[in-house]
């Protein structure tokens, strides 16, 4: 079949006769679309800042439930756990939360075995200036760039005093700060020496925050996390795949939100597209009239208006989504990424990473061409059936 | 060519606005005639012409056009036999103003996808007939009466009809424009097509190469 | 083809290249940084990033609170529905597993 | 239950077909009862020009489920990252009892609206319009199919299930698995591939005799045993690995996605054939070159699967 590029002209012919009109859709759409597309985006770019970590970590968190609540769990309990099948290591790790009054805000703190050897390629990667000795020898810290932040705003330069559980003071030292290419990871985090973590939170040196596993088969895993669950009914464990699927599911549940929002501003938009191409002035009803003496069929008619939808959609389409590259990967979403940012004060400076798959695409494609080409069918078509003979009177 | 029997055309049907438009209506033209129907406006003169052209369908009677029963086509057939058979020249014209010349007449060929050097051809051929060549890239609104008229009528002749049915077409011109619409009339039928023309224009009335002036009254002939 | 289809398919093609030269841009300067993020999660080994939560009250929620997701500061209180989402695993909602295997 | 965005986009475009059919179909029943091309009363006219209405919301449905179907796919790709133990859209798929007669009904669902757009394309060509109420027939067993395909779509995305652990195509595509997928396994892959091949070459003399009938017969045999055997058989090389049998993986893009262009060449062919066939014996005056479009679409496909074999054995000198 020949594409008939003279009726296509005539559609584009007659959207610029209705010029004032025809931008006006336009305009209105590539918001709509624009809106769309960059909460699509931002949240495809943190699900993916999130999911390229997901292997790096443990595969099985051990973790105990006292009341309802979270509660450190026996040191003793690592044993038993290492003699289960295909259970490969079990590292017991302290970490937790510091609440700095003064900025209130809070810091993770996780704690290490030591500054060993072994860590030492790994943090040259990812600490600046770092002095391996003086880490083992003295009470010091490595912190995000958040926390540095927070800290010399409150005159701490080189040094931070922690109240420790029985309200002593605990000055540690700050030896470097994380590069800033983790900052979104990193911005909250202080690492430390365990004995100094547990010295801090005043914790039993009989017990740890919680227990990671690494397991030889990932195959085996649910099978572990069962074994586990019957070995300790007070545990919560927590998988690798756990986390994926709540990620997944956050960012669906979000986008969904605010779909479900965006739905009813579409709908209103396309209400007023059909309440358009319902309504029309005489001048076009005799332009039909007309045409339709001239020999076109109501399909002709009813082709003419589908291109004209195509086209002002498609525009619309590819300018929504250059607006939207164009804000939230150059200019970084301003306002619209604290809907999944929540309100921090420890907000990290850094740039949505900049992913872009067919899927979204597709997905963008689907919530509003098609709709809007729906919209027009109906009214199209009872343009199209007018009566010709009004032009003979 | 063109036979219609026991035509009668009643607008609104069975409501109080009910007004009949033409009744028993019986007539037959043949082909390549020249035909004027004659009468004051309201007569019925358009009605008939837009069941002769399927526009609209007679509430009683039949039309036969050509060996086809227009009266009873299906609204599709319909737009094919006037696509083929029929160029229409309207009162008011009725060109797209704000379309040139040029798109204004390959209108009626659009649906049917021409080829694109055949149709230039011969749109450069009508606008040649009718001296308007160098108005082709203009706008409609920018053109004068008399050239809009020429337009309308190259329009009507770009799908090479049989039957050329023109509605009070100098309804809007002056003298000297009009003669010269009846001169491309006689041109019109010696090129073998079949004409009518509905106009109270008494210039019409006179003319050696009319074959059948009918006279209309309240829809009777 | 008439001048104005003529200007459409060149604004339309002008829109096509925009967004080409947009993408080639985005996708010459943004990096990742994957291995260094990978090194750091193996260090530290807690997940989720220091945005999605309001770091001010707690982080990695996945790691201690089970259903409460997004808090707005330590003062207030949860209220529903902005800090609550469903619980989307047996595993994770720690209630008696209902893992059904299928042949 | 989960709402992914794509899943609110799947679901608003099935209420939007859903809302358009049942127009389509009140319309389609008043014509079935009342058309008459000689009648010539304002109720025939009005239904001719619903019926063009008709029309053009089929058309509308029909070209949106051909990207749709591939969107669905992708969804169901994206959505094996949450399911445990599916790998692809195959797990998922699978992981509902009546996901597999979805896919049937997608399928034939896209064969019937295709079908019944050239056979309105016929039809309108035609003075008398003496297909319309077949082809209006036709449409109101095609929106019955259209109806259980979306009811079973949404009860399809509502009953996923994140805490099932459902098999991987790895094993649902394997000898031993119980699945409704086994019985092709009980098929010796030699006897299949000498069938799948006969087939084709009946297909290709049957495109020279010029037999409606027979040539409609061997294309949906053709559509059949090309799935089958590229199950059993051609997927295997696709993959290189003798064991790996999965219609689905081939739609990733570690295999630069080759399994959109298999499938879409079979579909046309086999379309084509089957449609032009049907619509040949209904009307003789019916355009002849389906047959030559049937056979190239086929044979492309033919080719395809055929080299990937054959370049594994050039390169590893070895069949699997």
């Amino acid at each position: 079949m020949k594409i008939n590029h003279y009726l296509i002209g005539f559609a584009i012919s007659s959207l610029f006769r209705r010029d004032a009109k025809s931008f006006f859709i336009i305009f209105i759409f590539t918001s709509l679309i624009f809106l769309l597309s960059s909460i699509l985006f931002i949240s495809n770019s943190i699900k993916e800042e999130l999911f390229i970590t997901l292997d790096s970590l443990p595969q099985i968190t051990v973790q105990k439930l006292q009341a309802g609540r979270h509660a450190n769990i026996e040191i003793s309990r690592v044993d038993k756990l290492l003699k289960l099948n295909g259970v490969q290591s079990a590292i017991p790790r302290v970490w937790g939360y510091y609440y700095f009054e003064n900025a209130g805000v809070n810091f993770s703190i996780v704690g290490i075995d030591s500054f060993d050897k072994q860590y030492k390629k790994n943090f040259e990667e990812l600490v600046e200036n770092i002095d391996f000795d003086e880490l083992e020898k003295n009470d010091s810290m490595i912190v995000g760039e958040g926390v540095k932040e927070i800290l010399s705003q409150n005159y701490y330069k080189d040094f931070f005093n922690f109240v420790k559980a029985d309200g002593e003071l605990k000055k540690i030292k700050i030896s470097s700060v994380f590069k800033s290419s983790t900052v979104l990871e990193s911005n909250d985090i202080i690492l430390m020496p365990k004995n100094l973590v547990l010295d801090i939170f005043g914790m039993s040196k009989l017990k740890v925050t919680d227990i990671v596993l690494e397991v030889a088969n990932p195959q085996e895993i649910p099978t572990i996390s069962q074994k586990i669950k019957n070995l300790f009914p007070d545990t919560r464990v927590i998988t690798n795949s756990d986390l994926r699927v709540s990620y997944q599911n956050i960012f669906d549940y979000k986008s969904g939100m605010f779909l479900a929002l965006f739905v009813v501003s579409a709908f209103t938009f396309f209400m007023i597209i059909y309440d358009k191409a319902s309504g029309l002035s005489s001048e076009e009803k005799r332009e039909i009239g007309v045409l339709k003496a001239l020999g076109w069929k109501i399909d002709d008619i009813i082709k003419i208006k589908f291109y004209e939808a195509f086209i002002v959609s498609f525009i619309s389409f590819l300018l929504g989504i250059i607006v939207a590259l164009f804000f939230v990967y150059i200019l970084q979403a301003p306002l619209l990424r604290d809907i999944f940012m929540g309100y921090s004060r420890l907000k990290p400076a850094f740039e949505l990473p900049f992913i872009l798959d067919l899927q979204t695409i597709f997905l963008l494609f689907f919530l509003t061409i098609p709709i809007y080409i729906a919209a027009i069918i109906i009214p199209s078509w009872r343009v199209a059936i007018m009566n010709a003979d009004e032009v003979m009177r | 060519m063109i036979e219609c029997k026991n035509i009668t055309k009643i607008f609104n049907q069975n409501r109080h606005n009910e007004q009949i438009a033409l009744k028993n209506i019986n007539l037959k033209i043949k082909k390549n005639e020249l035909t004027v129907l004659r009468g004051a406006s309201g007569s019925g003169k358009s009605t008939l012409l837009s069941l002769i052209a399927a526009l609209s369908r007679p509430t009683k009677g039949e039309i036969i056009v050509d060996g086809k029963r227009v009266s009873k086509m299906l609204e599709n057939s319909t737009a094919m036999f006037r696509r083929e058979n029929i160029g229409f020249i309207f009162q008011k014209y009725n060109l797209i103003s704000t379309l040139n010349s040029y798109e204004n007449i390959i209108l009626p060929t659009i649906p049917s996808n021409p080829n694109e050097k055949e149709l230039t051809r011969h749109v450069d051929t009508l606008l040649e007939m009718f001296s308007i060549t160098n108005k082709k890239e203009s706008l409609v609104k920018n053109l004068s009466g008399g050239e809009q008229q020429r337009v309308a009528i190259a329009r009507s002749l770009i799908n090479n009809p049989k039957i050329i049915i023109a509605d009070e077409p100098t309804a809007n011109l002056d003298k000297k424009l009009s003669l010269e619409f009846i001169k491309t009339m006689q041109k019109l039928k010696q090129q073998n097509r079949t004409i009518i023309i509905a106009t109270h224009d008494p210039l019409f009335f006179n003319l050696n190469f009319c074959d059948n002036i009918i006279e209309m009254k309240d829809g009777h002939i | 083809m008439s001048k104005l289809s003529y200007y459409l398919l060149s604004f339309i093609f002008l829109l096509f290249s925009i967004l080409t030269i947009e993408l080639l841009y985005m996708y010459s300067t943004f990096s990742l940084h994957v291995k260094e993020k990978n090194n750091f999660i193996a260090i530290v080994g807690l997940p989720d990033l220091a945005i999605s939560n309001g770091a001010n009250f707690i982080r990695h929620r996945s790691y201690s609170d089970t259903f409460s997701i997004f808090s707005n500061g330590p003062e207030l209180l949860e209220y529903f529905p902005s800090t609550f989402t469903y619980s989307y695993s047996n595993n994770y909602k720690n209630t008696p597993s209902r893992i059904e295997f299928e042949n | 239950m989960f709402l992914t965005p794509e899943i609110i986009a799947i679901y608003t475009l099935n209420i939007i077909f859903l809302f358009f059919s049942i127009f389509a179909f009140i319309i389609s029943i008043n014509i079935v009862m009342h058309w008459n091309v000689n009648r010539t009363d304002e109720r025939q006219y009005g239904l001719e020009k619903k019926s063009i209405l008709v029309a053009t919301i089929i058309k509308f449905i029909f070209i949106l489920k051909l990207p749709l179907f591939i969107f669905f796919v992708f969804t169901a790709n994206k959505i094996s990252g949450v399911i445990t133990g599916a790998m692809c859209a195959a797990g998922v798929v699978n992981s509902i009892s009546f996901g597999l007669w979805l896919f049937v009904f997608k399928i034939l669902n896209l064969f019937i609206f295709g079908f019944w757009i050239a056979l309105h394309n016929m039809d309108t060509k035609d003075e008398q319009l003496s297909l319309t109420k077949l082809k209006f027939s036709i449409f109101i067993v095609a929106f019955m199919l259209l109806v259980i395909e979306i009811i079973y779509e949404i009860s399809f995305f509502s009953s996923l299930n994140i805490d099932k652990i459902v098999s991987c195509c790895g094993t649902l595509f394997s000898v031993a698995s119980s699945s409704s997928f086994s019985f092709i396994f009980n098929i010796p892959s030699s006897i299949a591939i000498g069938f799948f091949y006969l087939i084709f070459s009946l297909l290709v003399v049957f495109s020279f005799l010029k037999n409606e009938p027979l040539f409609l017969v061997i294309n949906i045999i053709f559509f059949i045993t090309a799935l089958i055997s590229l199950i059993l058989f051609f997927g295997t090389y696709i993959y290189e690995l003798p064991t790996h049998h999965c219609p689905y993986c081939f739609l990733q893009q570690e295999y630069y996605y080759v399994g959109y262009l298999l499938y879409i060449t079979l579909f046309i062919g086999t379309f084509s054939g089957i449609s032009g066939s049907i619509l040949s014996m209904l009307n003789r005056k019916n355009r002849k070159d389906f047959y030559k479009k049937s056979l190239l679409f086929n044979s492309i496909y033919v080719a395809i699967v055929t080299a990937y074999p054959i370049v594994y054995y050039i390169k590893n000198g070895v069949w699997l």
